[in-house]
């Protein structure tokens, strides 16, 4: 189980890799939808099922969206002098970046041994308070439903930016 | 400890796409793995080893279940962050798009270059 | 009628969906198979022009099951043959076979069969044509490469859908 | 887009039905089983991304015009934000006012579910806005031509 997840993750960080580092844009974006797929499976591994459906729908659909914009268009970029300022920026951050996380991840809770003041409460109360049997559910739209509503604004705001950006220089 | 380790290092490359790449699409591309990180690291937090999904079944012990159920709250604010990720996807397509039209190229430093 | 015929299938989808006979969940059924079948009500497909629901119908197509696996089994045997034989004995090509089936629903089904067995697959459906790639094109004769392509299952889909 | 093959179109004919049903399931159930309003409507936009791919762009624009659909998207906003302050006819912000019935059952859990179905109806019908207003607006030109004069 663990060693399956750890493959699992590590399949998902190659595939990065290589949709970062490749020249065809079509096999980057196919590569992003692989990792996108394992991430599902990751998080049906990981207790969530109502995630793994989400994420599978999603990536299905930002697929499309990415092979529309790159259909038929390659990287042209030729990598003749590579940017050494900028590399070498990303590189002392991902290093210090790594240490810094590596001593904060030692104050996190373990992995497996989430810290669950505020759930408990939730799972204990949530059926007799709600009703709802699925407690993701009963979290979104009811303890927290304050945040998706946010959250439905912030979709709907980035879907209208989307259409007025692409809307033909206004209305003749 | 192992885990969390993984996304971190999904959440560089991505950072590194975003900031080394030049083609447009790959910056996007940078973007989305971003997002893959901070959805996944999320989720690690909440996980319970040997936990059940919390969703109840029929007939079962709630004081049971409730010591064995994965955090629902991480969960519930992953599903929008995924859908906000997808329409940030879209709007990020929607100008590159805009961006080919008007200089042909997707490339950034041809698209700075032809500014003037 | 095609639409009733819709809705029914989607009403038996949804029981098997939720499983249970619970009033509430039966009437949510009943109002979201209508409003399934309204949304795509000019895409469905037409029923058979004559007798759409002739029994006769349905025992040709219990008939085409075991018949379609047969030859699905032969043709995996076949290709299984040319692959692991050493010389690799395949001539592949794509040929232009005719079919006297006219619906439209009628042609998908042969056009899926025919990709479904091994060494053949439907590239594209073109009026009364089908263009179909074979692993191993036996004969050049047109005639010929219809029966053995096309009639083996034609004769049965016909009956079936028209 | 022109749209595919007679196999495709035909299939589309026969799956987007269902495709359409098992959305609507998604959402109905989401406070039973996993899913919900955000899922169900990605999967509802997916199935009107299948006939835009089979049968081209017009069909869909000519079963959901812009119009149409922009009224529907805001409907489900609203329909949202009214639940939400509906709940102040019996105390605060979002209170699920409604009678909450017993678990497992289709109707039970106040307001879930009428949020649920909301949410279905907004992130599906936005995503099928942007997706039409990709494929539509964009026909691309070489730099420097300009697109020829049309509709």
């Amino acid at each position: 189980m663990e060693v399956l997840l750890y493959a699992l993750l590590g399949f998902m960080v190659v595939g990065c890799i290589i949709a970062v580092e490749i020249k065809d844009l079509l096999s980057a974006v196919v590569s992003v939808g692989i990792v996108g797929i394992c991430l599902s499976v990751v998080f049906l591994f990981l207790g969530a099922p109502d995630i793994a459906i989400v994420q599978v729908v999603v990536e299905t659909l930002c697929l499309i969206i990415l092979l529309r914009a790159t259909v038929q268009r390659d990287d042209t970029t030729i990598y003749k002098y590579i940017e050494s300022f900028a590399v070498a920026t990303i590189l002392i951050f991902s290093g210090v970046f790594m240490v810094l996380a590596y001593r904060a991840f030692k104050d996190l809770p373990s992995f497996g041994h989430p810290l669950m003041t505020v759930s408990q409460e939730y799972l204990r109360e949530g059926l007799a308070k709600t009703k709802a049997v699925n407690f993701v559910t009963s979290v979104l739209l009811d303890f927290r439903a304050y945040d998706t509503l946010g959250e439905a604004t912030v979709l709907f705001v980035s879907i209208l930016g989307a259409i007025a950006v692409l809307r033909r220089r206004g209305r003749r | 400890m192992i885990p969390y380790l993984f996304a971190t290092a999904m959440l560089l490359i991505g950072l590194y796409a975003i900031v080394a790449r030049r083609n447009l699409i790959k910056i996007v591309i940078g973007v989305a793995i971003t997002e893959y990180a901070v959805n996944l690291f999320l989720i690690l937090l909440g996980y319970r080893a040997g936990g059940i999904p919390p969703i109840l079944s029929k007939g079962m012990d709630l004081n049971k279940f409730a010591a064995n159920s994965v955090d629902p709250l991480p969960q519930a604010l992953t599903v929008t962050s995924i859908v906000i990720g997808l329409g940030v996807i879209a709007l990020l397509v929607a100008l590159v798009l805009r961006l080919y039209e008007k200089y042909g190229t997707l490339d950034e430093s041809e698209i700075k270059r032809l500014k003037g | 009628m095609k639409v009733f015929v819709t809705y029914l299938a989607a009403f038996v989808v949804w029981l098997l969906l939720t499983w249970s006979l619970d009033p509430q969940e039966v009437l949510a059924g009943l109002a979201v198979s209508a409003l399934a079948t309204y949304l795509t009500r000019d895409l469905l497909v037409e029923l058979p022009p004559s007798k759409p629901f002739h029994p006769k119908r349905y025992l040709w197509f219990l008939y085409y099951i075991p018949v379609f696996f047969w030859h699905m089994l032969r043709a995996n045997l076949d290709v299984a043959y040319r692959v692991l034989h050493p010389e690799v004995p395949i001539r592949p090509g794509i040929v232009k076979v005719r079919t006297n089936l006219k619906r439209d629903i009628s042609k998908t089904m042969l056009a899926n069969s025919i990709t479904l067995t091994p060494g053949t697959l439907t590239v594209d459906v073109v009026g009364d044509f089908l263009y179909v790639h074979w692993i191993n094109v036996r004969t050049d004769d047109p005639e010929e490469q219809t029966r053995i392509i096309v009639r083996r299952f034609e004769r049965i889909l016909k009956e079936v859908f028209e | 887009m022109k749209g595919m093959s007679l196999i495709v179109r035909t299939i589309a004919r026969v799956v987007t039905t269902f495709i359409i049903l098992y959305s609507a399931y998604i959402v109905v159930y989401g406070h039973i089983t996993p899913g919900g309003g955000f899922p169900g409507g990605v999967i509802l936009a997916l199935g009107i991304m299948l006939l835009m791919l089979a049968f081209g762009k017009d069909l869909p624009l000519r079963k959901l015009p812009e119009g149409r659909a922009s009224v529907l998207d805001c409907l489900g906003a609203l329909g949202f934000w009214a639940i939400a302050l509906l709940g102040f006819t019996a105390g605060y912000f979002f209170l699920n006012f409604l009678g909450k019935g017993e678990p497992f059952r289709l109707v039970s859990a106040g307001t879930m579910p009428l949020s649920n179905i909301f949410i279905g109806i907004k992130v599906g019908v936005s995503l099928f806005a942007v997706l039409t207003a990709l494929s539509v607006y964009r026909r691309f030109y070489p730099p420097g031509e300009e697109p020829p004069e049309e509709d």
